[in-house]
């Protein structure tokens, strides 16, 4: 009986998985992102968004003739999952990764690439990291077989700073965030750089509270208040931010929030219900009604076809990068699209140069400033329907962004 | 290996052909671990068979809880996952101090690891049974994993701890590299486990967890504490619960708070559940299922977790016993001869119940593509038949199958009831019913 | 000091009777039935759900009053057609079949409505602030919330102790056989009790959607909490679960309001131990760990008291 | 010789009620001691208190001369007292061969063993059966226990109480709901297997307590009126008033 079972088991296995075959001539990239579960709509944003990048891509001939395909992959933001899917897409014949919600699937993926790298020579695989902001990504874990396009949290950090240095309002800052790594670098950097930057700044509190876990943040807010805070700096995100933005508003609470991660889905909507007009600044590599007028076509024509904002600039940017590589390399092998991406100067998006530290594979690029709430006449995109939408208040260059590596690189 | 199954070994002499049959079967599961990566040997599938090993592990561990002593927990990822820290931990320790363990014993780690903080947290929580321990079972891995977070020299955040499986000593020039290797590391504490799990069932202590499981309050008439027996039986489910963690951490060379959230703890009730807990192979065929749905599944539909919902109510509802219950059933007309009395009803009932079931998919698939595409990539492919999300007649079509299909399902699933009771009749006329 | 003594007390009530707006109705249907409503937050999410897409339609206040009843009807759907037929298999089988009525009902709500955050805003009547005290502005909305809870407590327990239906109800727990002699059916007992245990979880959705965040997930962010309230309260205890709630409301809102530390009360550790355990255990702050203190009140009282402040019934 | 129970100003109230209060019964070594009396008596409470399933406010009970109140029920066991229930209480879904096998383990000194194999235990084996023997349901051994009929349920009851090979052997109602037939069947069931052990019985069946035992002990309100002989109290007075009511006017 139990015979039976295993070997039907294993047959439909073997069918469901393993099944499917690829043309030779294209180029598959395995997208490992939630797409079902609490973060499919995300992972579906994203999914959207590559597919839309390799239709443009495929309309311009592919890569080096090769026709580019996005196989999805979902993960449920769940560690152990990615690396199953990462193995299904290496059996079936993939060699490229990209990946973006969660550092802790990151760290993981980082990880099982290179142990599957160096037990395969030959073989290898090259993970592109589009959202997963963890600086020990391109630090201490760092490895020559990722590759990172969104700007690490310190990086942002190092912008915004640079931004407040400007700015003399700002004197009393709070700092909440999210405890966990993310959140604690955001922490850790804030407090470091302003006192290097501002040391006038006062930081009248520093709260880390449970990730995704307080459904009432009024006590928080009570606190804030009482510290006589002026800006509060957070790197929230998801139902966090929300609530957080919520909670302030029901409170009567004047302050700027300085944020990571207040345009994330829904977040336009739940700052539009708390009607708190230009209070709310995010820190992001490019924005729709930033006036560069490429980036603004793309963005139109990205939203009449697919239907939503670009939440990833910089997923234009590597998509764009990986071809500049491919072309540049001559070749679609990993380990020459690797060292081809190395240093590499590329035109982003949005305006200006940036570049790949050959060190740490770390992208750095423009970062701006933006704040939430009603629109001039010359800023045509909203968000979420809301009738609201960001507003460019600073662009940081590629040069002020720079934060120094811990990373020594093991090449092949 | 039923209650009914054993107590015939009681016999004063048991019967040679039942222990040969007995030997016999784990003979054969040997052979089948051994067999199946020489006919699959594609990467997915190992992982796959990895994967389902493990499951089974956890699976039967649970059940030592569920099954045997009748306690539901909400909880019992918290052992998988502390085994698993436990053995990442050490398969550190052992890179770094060169400490002589080679990576097969790690396991063994792991299961330390979750049988401490079983006899550590497990007199508390076994203090009550029933609903009450489902909920603090709850309690307690909400606890655990969120002190994870916080903890983070030991469980290294949300991030996790890494670890290098080659980085250890090799036992028998294996490296542990490629998966091959892992899988049959697994296959083999899937033997170790499964047969000392069993065996456990045969002792006094796995005797007087069914007592308990029964009725607790008698058992402390008859001289023991059920408190203890719930103890004793939580620290075992916790020993094989952080072999299965420790596995895991030596599959995926990471451990993460992930292995202690209140996902893994649900899958494997779903997968214990659904296999069925009454007879001691039932969880594995749940863990066979549960995985090779979550594997499979999870690409043909995003609303799996629907899917899983549904499968588990129905088992709830319909067969508390499980897959492993329903097929027990079976057992008494196959040996008095009378299963073909209720085959012709199956099969009457098969294509009704199946045009029902496609009915239901095809609903739940409509409705989830129109109300997540709005406007577009609405075809969905179902059994290769593309069909549009927002035609009338693909509504119309699944309203048909649905209630056409339980229409006519119903008469025939009374055929099976009646025919079934015929059956049954016949087997205890021919005495194999008591 | 006092600003945030006050101020804490204030949230910690709201926050505690928001608890027990939530548990209320799971310790309605356990004390009546026995059965541990594992789907009790979905009920909950249900009924957000439904007041939102009705406040849409029709306005707040008659969605107020629908929504509970659809939560109710449902509630008494899955009463009559799921939890009559596993009855007989004992609790940990109703237990059972509401766990995976809790997934259905999930993923049902995040298919028909997405997995964002829906827009359901506080009703126009009560989007002002009450009061201002130490320059912190008190929503009305929240006041309403407060009046509710304390509304629902004081009902319920007038209905269970002092009226017949009251009487029936228990008598039918107790004595199912004698009180169908009576000519009552027990079956439509229990089914109207689990019916009114739902539509209470939907009353508490409508009222929580607005000020919490309406979305597909809300249902497990909730849940465990709520069981820890239960079990702390002692089951199927009323006054146990309204005392439970303030606790650990008020427990949880203090414990934020507090930033010590071990590090803070006897001075920085060592650094030869970072990096360790007791290093992590040293520098986390109170705050830090606020929501988990409901769990490590569970086990406290499972040591000290395990069958919960208020309870009496032994399983 | 010391009493095989010794009950001593016992009192048992639930909250402001008292269901017990005064209890004072001694029971003899070897003796077979049958309490009667009124519905809602306080003869299960009494049981109850004895065995441990709840603890009397105040008072104090011995068992072969060691105070065994407030101890748990398996605490009291292990001491050697047995019990049987009104409402049967086997272990449903295990064979009837597993009822008594469980029952015998503590006795035969396995404890919570998880290195032995059941099966595998002659002394075990061996007792069993002789149990299974003893109580007719041998060639019922493999029904699961929720199977039996209800004449057999009570018997398997019976061997279940017995089984640990406890002195003091106490049965509650062992008859109830019995027809004519299987009552005497019971009854001499019963007298064989106490026969050397100290029996104290709860029954209604007044043939069944005057036929069976040595002395008898009246319980009404919680309070005992009268112990004594079966003669002895057939002619009490304050029985007659108290019990028979109005047989004795």
């Amino acid at each position: 009986m139990r015979k039976l079972i295993v070997a039907a088991t294993a047959a439909l296995t073997i069918t469901m998985l393993g099944g499917t075959s690829y043309a030779q001539d294209t180029l598959k990239i395995g997208y490992i992102d939630p797409l079902s579960g609490g973060g499919a709509s995300i992972g579906e944003g994203g999914l959207k968004t590559f597919q839309y990048l390799a239709d443009e891509i495929n309309a311009k001939g592919g890569i080096l003739g090769h026709k580019v395909e996005i196989v999805p992959l979902d993960n449920k933001v769940n560690p152990q999952e990615s690396l199953v899917q990462a193995q299904k897409a290496i059996d079936a014949g993939i060699h490229y990764i990209t990946q973006g919600n969660g550092s802790s699937v990151a760290a993981a993926l980082e990880d099982f690439v290179t142990k599957h790298n160096t037990r395969n020579p030959g073989k290898e695989v090259l993970y592109f990291n589009y959202a997963a902001v963890d600086p020990a990504l391109t630090n201490d874990k760092c490895s020559f077989w990722h590759f990172r396009w969104d700007a690490g949290s310190d990086i942002k950090m190092e912008a915004l700073t640079n931004y407040m240095k400007g700015v003399p309002s700002i004197k009393k800052v709070y700092l909440i965030n999210q405890d966990y790594s993310f959140g604690q670098s955001v922490r850790a950097d804030a407090r470091k750089m302003l006192a290097a930057k501002r040391p006038d700044v006062q930081i009248v509190g520093d709260e880390l509270h449970p990730l995704l876990k307080i459904t009432d943040f009024s006590p928080y807010i009570a606190k804030i208040k009482a510290s006589g805070a002026d800006s509060v700096v957070t790197g929230n995100w998801g139902q966090d931010i929300a609530l957080l933005l919520k909670a302030a508003a029901d409170a009567g609470l004047k302050v700027n929030w300085y944020t990571y991660y207040a345009g994330g889905a829904g977040g336009p909507t739940a700052i539009k219900q708390t009607g708190l007009d230009h209070q709310v600044f995010q820190i992001t590599e490019g924005i729709p009604n930033g006036g560069y007028q490429p980036a603004m076509d793309f963005e139109k024509a990205f939203r009449a076809k697919v239907n939503m904002s670009l939440w990833y600039p910089r997923a234009v940017n590597e998509m764009r990068m990986f071809k500049a590589a491919a072309e540049k390399a001559k070749s679609i092998d990993p380990v020459k699209v690797a060292q081809a991406l190395e240093g590499m100067k590329f035109e982003v998006l949005d305006g200006g140069e940036g570049f790949m530290r050959k060190d740490d594979h770390q992208f750095f690029q423009p970062i701006y400033i933006s704040s939430f709430g009603t629109l001039k006449s010359n800023e045509p995109f909203d968000e979420e329907k809301t009738g609201w939408g960001w507003h460019p208040v600073a662009k940081i260059d590629t040069q002020q962004t720079i934060v120094p590596t811990t990373c020594k690189m093991k090449r092949p | 290996m039923s209650d009914t199954a054993t107590s015939a070994r009681d016999l004063p002499v048991p019967a040679r052909g039942q222990s040969l049959r007995f030997y016999g079967i784990w003979v054969i599961a040997a052979i089948v671990l051994i067999v199946l990566p020489l006919l699959f040997s594609s990467g997915s599938s190992l992982t796959s068979f990895s994967l389902i090993g493990i499951a089974i592990i956890f699976a039967l561990s649970y059940n030592i809880l569920l099954g045997q002593t009748g306690l539901l927990s909400f909880g019992h990822a918290v052992y998988y996952g502390l085994g698993g820290f436990a053995a990442i931990h050490v398969m550190n320790a052992v890179t770094a101090y060169d400490w002589p363990i080679p990576l097969p014993f790690i396991p063994l780690v792991g299961g330390l690891g979750g049988l401490c903080f079983a006899a550590v947290i497990g007199w508390v929580m076994t203090k009550r049974a029933g609903t009450v321990f489902a909920m603090i079972s709850l309690g307690i891995g909400e606890l655990v994993a969120s002190s994870s977070l916080i903890l983070r020299s030991v469980f290294g955040g949300e991030s996790g701890i890494t670890t290098d499986r080659t980085a250890l000593p090799h036992m028998f020039g294996w490296s542990f590299g490629p998966q091959i290797q892992v899988y049959y590391l697994i296959a083999a504490w899937v033997m170790i486990s499964a047969i000392a799990m069993y065996a456990l069932t045969r002792t006094p202590l796995g005797r007087i967890s069914n007592a308990v499981r029964d009725n607790p309050e008698r058992v402390e008439f008859i001289g023991y504490d059920p408190h203890v027996v719930r103890y004793l039986a939580s620290c075992f489910a916790g020993l094989f619960a952080g072999v299965a963690g420790g596995l895991t951490a030596i599959n995926f060379e990471i451990a993460n708070s992930a292995y202690l959230g209140a996902v893994q703890s649900g899958l494997v009730l779903f997968a214990t559940f659904i296999g069925g807990t009454s007879y001691f192979f039932g969880p594995i065929l749940g863990a066979i299922l549960v995985t090779y749905l979550q594997l499979g599944l999870t690409n043909l539909t995003t609303v799996w977790q629907l899917y899983f919902g549904i499968i588990f109510i129905g088992i709830v509802m319909f067969a508390p016993g499980g897959i492993a219950g329903l097929l027990m059933m079976h057992r008494p007309l196959v040996r008095s001869g009378t299963l073909g009395m209720v085959i012709p009803s199956y099969l009457l009932a098969l294509v009704p119940t199946l045009v029902l079931v496609c009915g239901v998919i095809l609903g739940i698939e409509t409705i989830a593509h129109y109300t997540e595409s709005q406007g577009q990539g609405n075809v969905i492919a179902l059994f290769g038949i593309p069909f549009d999300a927002t035609a009338a007649s693909t509504w119309i079509i699944a309203a048909v199958m649905i209630v056409g299909g339980y229409a006519v399902a119903r008469i025939t699933w009374r055929r099976i009831v009646d025919a079934w009771d015929r059956a049954t009749t016949d087997a205890r006329d021919r005495g194999h019913l008591a | 000091m006092l600003e945030l003594i006050v101020i804490s007390t204030l949230n910690g009530v709201l926050f505690g009777m928001l608890l027990f707006l939530l548990s209320s109705g799971l310790t309605v249907i356990f004390s009546m039935m026995g059965v541990l409503n594992f789907a009790h937050a979905s009920f909950y999410m249900l009924g957000a759900f439904f007041g939102y897409q009705l406040t849409r339609w029709i306005g707040f206040w008659p969605a107020l009053v629908i929504a509970p009843l659809l939560v109710g009807a449902i509630g008494m759907a899955v009463e009559r057609y799921g939890l009559r037929n596993t009855h007989k298999h004992g609790h940990v089988a109703e237990l059972l079949l509401t766990f995976g009525l809790a997934f259905a009902i999930e993923e049902i709500v995040s298919m028909i409505w997405g997995k964002s955050p829906m827009d359901y805003r506080v009703p126009q009547a009560l989007d002002f602030s009450a009061f201002t005290i130490f320059s912190t502005n008190y929503p009305a909305y929240k006041m309403f919330m407060l009046a509710v809870s304390v509304l629902i407590f004081i009902a319920l327990l007038i209905v269970l102790k002092r009226t017949r239906v009251g009487l029936i109800v228990q008598a039918a727990l107790t004595h199912p056989s004698m009180v169908a002699h009576l000519g009552h059916n027990v079956g439509r007992v229990f089914m109207l009790v689990f019916g009114v245990g739902c539509a209470l979880a939907g009353v508490a959705g409508v009222i929580a959607g607005p000020a919490l965040v309406t979305q597909s997930d809300m249902a497990g962010l909730l849940g465990p909490i709520l069981f820890v309230v239960i079990v702390f309260g002692g089951l199927g205890s009323l006054p146990g679960a309204f005392i439970a709630s303030l606790v650990i409301g008020l427990v949880q809102t203090f414990a934020v309001a507090l930033n010590g530390s071990l590090a803070s009360l006897f001075g920085p550790l060592d650094p030869s131990f970072n990096a360790t355990v007791l290093a992590d255990i040293w520098n986390v702050t109170i705050a830090q760990i606020a929501p988990i203190l409901p769990y490590v009140l569970l086990v406290l009282i499972l040591i000290f008291r395990p069958m919960g402040l208020m309870g009496a019934r032994e399983t | 010789m010391t009493q095989a129970i010794e009950i001593r100003n016992v009192e048992k109230r639930f909250g402001n009620v008292g269901i017990i209060h005064d209890l004072n019964l001694s029971v003899a070594q070897g003796e077979r001691h049958a309490v009667i009396g009124p519905n809602g008596a306080g003869k299960s409470t009494t049981f109850n208190l004895i065995s441990g399933h709840i603890a009397p406010t105040s008072g104090e009970i011995r068992l072969n001369g060691d105070l065994i109140s407030g101890l748990r029920p398996f605490e009291i066991n292990r001491r050697g007292l047995s019990r049987s229930f009104q409402v049967t209480n086997v272990f449903a879904r295990m064979t009837v061969w597993e009822n008594v096998r469980c029952a015998v383990l503590w006795a035969t000194g396995q404890r919570y063993a998880f290195w032995k194999n059941v099966d595998d235990l002659p002394e075990v084996r061996q007792r069993t059966a002789e149990i299974l023997d003893d109580i007719h349901l041998l060639h019922r051994r493999d029904v699961p226990a929720g199977l039996l009929t209800y004449a057999e349920q009570r018997e398997l009851e019976i061997g279940i109480t017995i089984a640990g090979g406890a002195s003091v052997i106490m049965l509650d109602e062992p008859t109830a709901g019995m027809s004519r037939a299987e009552t005497e069947r019971a009854v001499a069931l019963i007298r064989r297997l106490t026969e050397g052990r100290t029996l104290v019985i709860v029954e209604h069946d007044m043939s069944v307590v005057f036929g069976l035992a040595d002395r008898i002990s009246v319980l009404v309100y919680g309070h005992i009126i009268a112990s004594g002989t079966p003669e002895e109290i057939r002619n009490n007075p304050k029985v007659k008033e108290a019990y028979l009511g109005e047989e004795g006017h």
